[in-house]
């Protein structure tokens, strides 16, 4: 049995629930934040030996503090190997080897595909966004996506501006038709509110399980498309003890977990 | 023979209103000196290309010297979107820039066929998004799609990119441009290597000597190379490993300063135009911050173990 | 969890009959341990393949292990042509292997497509020459040509390489597979990375601390290694840097044994067969020829600066 | 005025030959012996600036002896670059970069055709030889080729058994109707008895200049296709005094260049 601490924070929670979608033994492609605390979660409990890469050409990395950036100093020192994109995002990512990737979005849509590109008309934007960096790679090859994503109905979408990361597409069988490899595809959509998942036939996003503070009519209603329920939707479970413990004591001690509340993680 | 000359110069020389440059860096090695000159000396109508653009792209393109970019994501990272990009594409300040859009699997691979003389390069990625229905100035040329002559299959293909200058910056070059790193790579060997001519910018000039102790290390010969530069602190607010820190209070102090068009402009006026040079610049920023804050940046002292060729 | 086991174990577990193999090596880090090894298993039906192949390929071809070569070259440098190779293709002894062709260029760009899940890769060689209209095992999938999508002009395509297994030969790795080198690389990285898994043979095991002060040499990831074999002294007769070099008077004597069948097998018994591993066959040479001559191989010490990935 | 000491031995005059086709500042690929040593007394004479490399993946090397391979150990201390081959055969030659190539074959036809694969038919040949290796991306890809052979009718022909490595191929147009690169090809064939050089029009080598010890009518008669002769054929400048001293002194002090008048060179 577990035992679950009620004094965490809803970005530890986020976290928890990433850590919990991989694998022992998984490589995992992370760019900074929620995601890497995930993986390095994973790391210390259930996954130990899964190891992580960032794009800019870093494996196994032994970060003494979080990384701010997949270009960040400290993935230098005591890392495995260290090349460059090519390396990772050709000879790693491509080849078929990376098993989980992170990615978030401003838009996500109900088949998992992911806008960070344009808010708009793509020629005439309201907004500019960074564009896809490693995102469309990583959501094109890596075996299993976790998607993380604010729940509102502005970051969530029946249908995103701009597909900068194909998910599902347009449904069953559109990834098999453009050519993605078999077997990849959106596995989880892990939001602030709840733990999302795509239904085998139809490819669409369902709701899995709502946070503790949240409800199935919260997260309905939050989300902008018919969101199908599961049968045993349920309460997610809260990060047990050692999980916080890793977050707060080895992994971020100084609590840079904290800015994400400022983000609307909460 | 030596081309060691002043940042001054090697811009001058080597870099042309019109060109194509590929700059590289990855917060890691980012050669800032050499984006402050081309700013300094007002270049035009420049294409850029990298991976993973921030800030130093950012600020070439509010400084009006950015025709096109070749990209495939800017940010200033921790500091959120890039505000000199947005206003660039939104409200057209300065000018709107052209934009032709990858990722980070298939720039780094067209910039690696650039490098290896091959004229086009299959990726997997980019299928299925909306990445192949945006072409800018590229045309029809941003790629191709072909039934795969070996089994039939939907192939993307993506053509070879030769920048007309690379200008890089690394831990260790000689006084004819074999240039050395150590840590994170980004696209910069295939950058540099699939350009015409190559800036190497260093944080120390080395004899031939030293670069022959360890050749592994190179990843640009000499004879690629136009101009080297010695550049101490010379990727500031960026990092050299086993040489300084990211500046993460600068970093801000740009962010702050891009949030409008006045505040740009007196970034630049305070820290390219007024500075004459990256010696007058680390002068500056040691009288503003503070020679404690400068010294702070400084890398841990942590060498590892050395090799031997010999045989 | 370490993968680290005896070159008996390592060849009995992941190398199977009618396995792919690549085997790294260009005189510099010949991964010899394991072909000797292979042989005394006594493999059968083996694909064969790397760039510039020499005496340790002419030695598995000669003691019938390989069904197929896939290459470029083969040939006793110094020593002149490959004995067994041009029995086993001129005379059928002990028997004709297959060949498919290609050069230096085409294949070890191959092995990259290989390593980097490029379905094929496009090559300027090969054209107006007869490799194009001798095929072989890969019938019509030994290339391919179209036009170019882009410009039109003719284009040579072939296709990317899988090994089953890749062996090869470094300095230093960790028990999990982290494998580093330094020096001439030959298609070491590109092989070995093409490889469904791999065998690394070292001359030593380091811990992960060690290969975490240099990330940068690293070529290969644990996560594509199955199994580590510490080897010292494993590339001989040729050499690894900073350890020892080539042994020219061994080449000479593999050159004098292979002119005849009957030598040949001499060779394998004394060198193969009847020693028992790695640390047999050197014990085996210091007895045949002297401590004096076998530290004499030893490499002269010059090492080069450390550096620090710091900051 | 250059002064030529006559005790020189042919294969130093063949290097010799070899070392004033190379211009200064010429990136130059090498393999072993002649080549090697050409390129080397270029850089001591007239070509200070040349720059060499080896198609095993090292730039610039700085040897203490003659390298036996192009993987010889001595090129590792000191080179200024060392990759693998995918850098130097790709990066390097492939995308143009290499100005000069030195080539030798089993059989070396009037177009410049080299062959290094088979001697008969490619099934059942009378002899297999090594096979292309470097030689063909050599020969398809620097800007001019330098091509040494023995000076007799089985190795020099009118067309060789296999083109490993295509030369003009079938004469003018032929390399560029293949997609071979414009401004490549064969420059010169340097035999132990003769320079031939190739004709801008018809392709084909004919003889500019004979060996001290030869002379234009036995050049011809060892010649098997009807070899033209240069309006200003005239005999082979000797090795000169500064020449011997780089061999001899600096590049080859144990004369290991003699072992190439045992394979008949002479």
């Amino acid at each position: 049995m577990h035992t679950h601490p009620d004094d965490y924070i809803k970005p530890e929670l986020m976290a928890c629930c990433g850590a919990r979608e991989i694998t022992d033994g998984n490589i995992v492609i992370v760019g900074t934040g929620f995601p890497t605390m995930s993986a390095n979660i994973a790391k210390y409990t259930n996954a130990p030996n899964a190891t992580l890469m960032q794009e800019s050409g870093v494996y196994d990395a032994r970060p003494v503090r979080p990384a701010l950036s997949v270009g960040d100093p400290c993935l230098n020192p005591g890392a495995a190997m260290i090349g460059g994109l090519v390396d990772v995002m050709g000879m790693f990512l491509q080849s078929g080897w990376v098993d989980v990737g992170f990615l978030s979005g401003s838009q996500v849509d109900k088949f998992g595909n992911i806008n960070t590109t344009v808010i708009g008309d793509y020629e005439k934007p309201t907004s500019r966004l960074p564009g896809s960096g490693g995102a469309n790679p990583i959501g094109s090859l890596a075996k299993k996506i976790l998607i993380i994503a604010l729940h509102d109905k502005r970051r969530l979408s029946e249908r995103v501006d701009f597909i900068t990361t194909p998910g599902y597409i347009d449904g069953p069988g559109s990834r098999e038709k453009r050519g993605l490899p078999a077997g990849t595809g959106p596995g989880v959509i892990i939001t602030n509110k709840a733990v999302l998942r795509f239904d085998d036939d139809t490819k669409e996003a369902y709701l899995a399980t709502y946070h503790p503070d949240s409800s199935v009519d919260e997260v309905v209603s939050l989300t902008p498309w018919d969101l199908k329920v599961s049968d045993d939707v349920h309460e997610t479970e809260p990060p047990r003890e050692e999980e916080l413990r890793v977050v707060r004591e080895i992994l971020d001690p100084f609590g840079m977990i904290k800015i994400y509340e400022g983000r609307g993680y909460v | 023979m030596s081309k060691v000359m002043p940042m001054k110069e090697a811009v001058q020389r080597y870099v042309i209103d019109g060109d194509f440059l590929f700059i590289g860096g990855y917060i890691c090695r980012t050669p800032f000196a050499a984006v402050h000159e081309i700013i300094r000396q007002k270049k035009r109508d420049l294409t850029i290309t990298r991976s993973n653009a921030a800030d130093d792209f950012d600020m070439m393109i509010g400084a009006g010297v950015v025709k096109r970019f070749i990209g495939t994501f800017l940010s200033l990272g921790l500091y959120g979107l890039g505000r000199c990009y947005r206003r660039s594409i939104e409200k057209e300040i300065p000018h709107k820039i052209e934009l032709e859009e990858y990722t980070n699997l298939s720039l780094p691979m067209m910039l690696m066929a650039g490098s290896m003389g091959m004229p086009f390069v299959p990726v997997k990625d980019m299928a299925g998004s909306d990445l192949l229905n945006v072409k800018s100035f590229m045309g029809e040329d941003k790629y191709k799609v072909i039934d795969s002559p070996f089994d039939g299959s939907p192939t993307v293909l993506v053509p070879a990119l030769n920048p007309d200058v690379a200008i890089i910056h690394v831990q260790q070059a000689d006084e004819m441009g074999n240039a050395q790193i150590w840590g994170i790579g980004g696209d910069c060997k295939v950058g540099a290597n699939a350009a015409k001519k190559v800036i190497v910018s260093c944080e120390r000039i080395v004899s031939r000597e030293v670069i022959g102790k360890d050749p592994s290390r190179t990843i640009v010969p000499d004879f690629k190379v136009a101009a080297v530069v010695e550049e101490p602190f010379g990727a500031h607010p960026g990092y050299t490993p086993g040489f300084y820190d990211v500046d993460f209070s600068f970093g801000s102090l740009y962010q702050q300063a891009s949030n409008t068009v006045e505040g740009f402009e007196e970034f630049l006026n305070e820290w390219v135009f007024d500075v004459e040079d990256r010696t007058a610049y680390v002068g500056h920023y040691i009288e503003r911050f503070g020679y404690p804050t400068f010294k702070n940046l400084e890398a841990a002292f942590d060498f590892g173990y050395p090799v031997s060729y010999a045989y």
